[in-house]
């Protein structure tokens, strides 16, 4: 595979290079591998980091500005952040009402922002940490690490965002973000495995009559191998393992976001998404609100996930609020 | 073999490091081929990139024990690596760095005592447990065996072959459930590079 | 290769479909393929209408919405739209002060277009057309059918977009997408080519050491084969060719398109970015916005376009001013 | 061969659209493939989706002359095809009929002087001339033989296998400059297949 690029070492760092070019409206510290809101501090807000490893662009660093986070630390590809950059972002971005840390489900991510936690407490800056983990793809989650955090933290960053930037204290941003990631749900198909600038090769390889079902954000083969599905069987197989895991059937009021994991075209995902939309009709539950495009992506791997959120009518003025970032922007 | 009353001082370590270091560039490919079945395909990378800096570091500054340069060079690996090798493995240096405390020759019994409380460090900071198909499945066998570094090496060898019939409960590899089956741990294997690194340069 | 959809007959309608569901701000007839602003027509504003074969996704229709186009007519994949469609669109969003049609020059939309603005005039509205032709590839464009259209159509949609939005008459947003197709310049390279869904395989095969220069969005082959080159050294060979069309050098300010044909990870496009900045830069360029991402896409093609539009600042104005469409969205 | 003296009515041109759109589906891969080659891997289905158009048109209803049967299709053609054969083709049977006229019975003269004025319209709209590697190609040397339609056949056949060394100077093709060279031109074979139907159904 052939990739546009400089060489695996240095694709993160170029990366970040570029979005410094293109977004006069963040501060991107290149060395550091930090993306912060240009306006930050902001005084008397809670503030809001986020980071993981990369490879899942817009996630994380195109999620920075006004209503949503204030800094994203940016880990190598597929390798959660360093503690070193969650701190300093802290430093940077704290305006004293405190910051919280959202986190997706890997153990690597984990560890190292409960590391970094411990580090900002010292400094005497209050932290809360809120755990994404929604890929019902992960049944058995007594048996592994728990569940992946993948599309979900989207709806995590965006309401928590959107609270935070109303003014709300941290223990209410906390609690929100709790919220969402309690009602957020993902389920992720491949037909084909993403490569990484490391490798130079798909992380696996998918027979061309194959596709893999439940999958991770990080070119981990998923749960299952199946036969090539119509769009409209994908959908169903989704939409059924997303509904049986909420605990009403259906559930209330739900925001969908069609994602695509990077290498499926829009034209694809448009089309999934009618599927999605009918899948989720024919049992019964209602759509709020729908986002469809590459969003939280595995590089360029060619398949989709779809992620949902069960909202009252709280978390849905919050996800109508205002946002103003490279990767989601929408309201005055 | 090393002898009971061998004392080991502050360049020893160093060039366990530096060992360790020569063989995770020398298996990296492999590392991340490994992971690349049951996991994210980057541990090759992240332990050389965190193994380089430790030499860089250390090479930057000398350190007078061997409980310091173990402290520095897990606390590089800690900023470093990044992922779940990058705390784990760092906790494991700098534990056992800590046990060795300021003392500027230790014996291959403290040497044993130390990677036993770093080895304990890793199990409690990643819950995992042996037969969870992690780096401990070659840690805990090796450290069991230790002082005798031949048979510390011989045994983190097996147990990171031990880990391929194993399905993972720990890590990313967990997610694939039955499907981790029949691969080699990533990072058991990388445990037995840094064992046999230790043998190596201890004879 | 397989795609995520129903069958390859299905694609454009299920697609339409799909942005049906997802932008209630649309008015989406599938069976017709047009996709409308809500609000149209809106009394007194030039209506803007464009359209292309589908697999570019946005563009054209991800570009409907106030600030930028009024209608958008989707082909079959890679194929213009019938006239049928443009004539629909006309009465459709037509508010009495004329309508501009833009058109990506290829024989097949130019006389499709053509075809069309007869039958509009025959009905009385005043009609406009201009045709984009903005790619620097076609160099001998004597002995073709001229340049192709690519990249450079979303300056002219949104800069002629915002002029009508400010209420500018027909002659006047007109001109404005002249000027602007007139400053535009393109220039594509792909790792490999796209999918159609109606061949199922990729229109060319690239070896894996190989690279495409020149290409356009439609899955032609390029002009010319290379041995794979370094992110940096794409960004030279693109912006040498882009600057060199230019007749002053360098030109004035730029706005520059950092554009992904689909396949490639925004990683990856934000590095290329900043290979693109200082390539320009090296050349004494001046870089007034920039923007990053996959705007004009090939369906799957990996690999990336650069598209720059020389402003003055009338033109800068037009670009900041609020648009607010599922593909561009900025400003208040 | 068909007699000078044959008279053709609304059904012989059905007839004719009939097995064009027989031979078109046969053989839409095929001009998938060509225009994949040198354009954009959409031809077969264009002309696939057009002239399946076509027979849904004809078949709902009837028209009385050859003159409204061509220029129905025609129309059907534009309003259905997109690209730069929807027009082109369309064009091609739409000002056919226009030249037919009223008439319900006409010779093959008259199919000849219509044809070619069809194809003439076709260089007009198009601005292509021959050797520009287009439908043209096969076209211009095939009217050239009516109302001889098995050499039309023939000529097209050939015209548009003539097209393969040549360079393309209109439609997408264009594009590729020398790289055009080698490949025979998709217009230009489903021309061809129009022509063969022709001389099929006059026997
Ligand atoms: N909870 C855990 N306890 C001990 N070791 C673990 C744990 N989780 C993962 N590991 C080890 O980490 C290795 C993976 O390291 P690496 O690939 O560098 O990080 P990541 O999994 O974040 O990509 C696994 O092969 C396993 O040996
Ligand atoms: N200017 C032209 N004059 C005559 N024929 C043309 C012209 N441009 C293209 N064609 C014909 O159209 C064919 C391509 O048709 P098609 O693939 O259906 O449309 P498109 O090129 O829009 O994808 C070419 O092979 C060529 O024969
Ligand atoms: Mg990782
Ligand atoms: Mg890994
Ligand atoms: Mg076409
Ligand atoms: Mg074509």
């Amino acid at each position: 595979m052939k990739l546009l690029i400089n060489g695996a070492e240095r694709v993160v760092a170029d990366a970040l290079r570029g979005m410094a070019a293109a977004h006069p409206e963040l501060r991107v510290d290149v060395e550091r591998r930090l993306v912060v809101r240009r306006d930050a501090p902001v005084a008397g807000k809670v503030a809001l980091i986020s980071g993981g490893g990369s490879g899942h662009e817009p996630l994380h660093a195109g999620f920075v500005g006004p209503g949503m986070l204030d800094a994203a630390c940016a880990g190598e590809v597929f390798t959660s952040p360093v503690p070193d950059q969650m701190t300093r972002a802290a430093s940077q971005v704290h305006g004293g009402a405190g910051v919280l840390l959202i986190v997706k489900n890997y153990t690597g991510d984990v560890l190292n922002f409960d590391m970094a936690a411990e580090l900002v407490e010292e400094d005497g800056i209050e932290v809360t940490k809120v755990v994404v983990q929604d890929d019902v793809a992960v049944t058995d989650s007594t048996f592994t690490a728990g569940r992946r955090g993948t599309g979900g933290t989207l709806f995590v960053e965006k309401l928590a965002g959107a609270a935070a930037e109303e003014g709300a204290p941290l223990a209410r941003v906390a609690e929100i973000a709790r919220r969402a990631a309690d009602a957020s749900r993902s389920f992720g198909v491949a037909l084909h495995g993403p490569t990484t600038p490391a490798k130079g090769s798909p992380t696996f390889d998918l027979p061309p009559d194959e596709l893999e079902l439940g999958i991770g954000i990080h070119g981990e083969p998923g749960r299952e191998r199946r036969a090539m599905l119509s769009a409209a069987e994908i959908a169903d197989v989704t939409v059924e393992a997303l509904l049986a895991d909420y605990p009403a059937s259906p559930p209330g009021p739900l925001i969908c976001l069609t994602n695509g994991m990077g290498g499926t075209p829009l034209l694809e995902l448009y089309g999934f998404h009618a599927e999605v939309v009918r899948a989720l009709d024919e049992r019964g539950a209602t759509l709020a609100r729908s986002l469809v495009g590459n969003y939280v992506t595995s590089l360029d791997m060619a398949g989709c996930s779809v992620s949902l959120c069960e909202v009252d009518d709280e978390l849905l003025r919050l996800w109508d609020a205002p946002v103003s970032t490279p990767g989601l922007r929408w309201g005055h | 073999m090393a002898g009971q009353t061998a004392e080991r001082d502050a360049a020893f370590i160093v060039e366990w490091l530096r060992a360790s270091t020569e063989a995770v560039r020398a298996e990296s490919d492999r590392l991340t081929e490994l992971d690349s079945a049951i996991g994210d395909a980057d541990h090759g990378t992240n332990m050389r990139r965190g193994f380089t800096a430790v030499m860089t570091t250390l090479d930057a500054e000398e350190r007078a024990t061997p409980g310091g340069v173990l402290l520095v060079a897990g606390r590089t690996l800690v900023s470093t690596v990044g992922g779940a090798s990058g705390p784990l493995f760092g906790t494991l240096l700098r534990r056992s760095g800590k046990a060795l405390g300021e003392a500027e020759r230790v014996s291959d019994e403290d040497v044993r005592d130390a990677l036993r409380a770093g080895v304990a460090a890793v199990g409690q900071l990643g819950g995992a447990a042996l037969g969870d198909k992690t780096m401990l499945d070659a840690l805990l066998p090796a450290v069991a065996e230790l002082p005798d570094y031949a048979a510390a090496a011989r045994a983190a060898e097996e147990g990171a072959k031990a880990t391929i019939p194993l399905r993972a409960h720990k890590g990313r590899a967990s997610y694939l459930g039955e499907r981790s089956v029949g691969h080699e741990d990533p990072g058991a294997a990388s445990a037995a590079l840094l064992l046999g690194a230790l043998f190596q340069v201890s004879r």
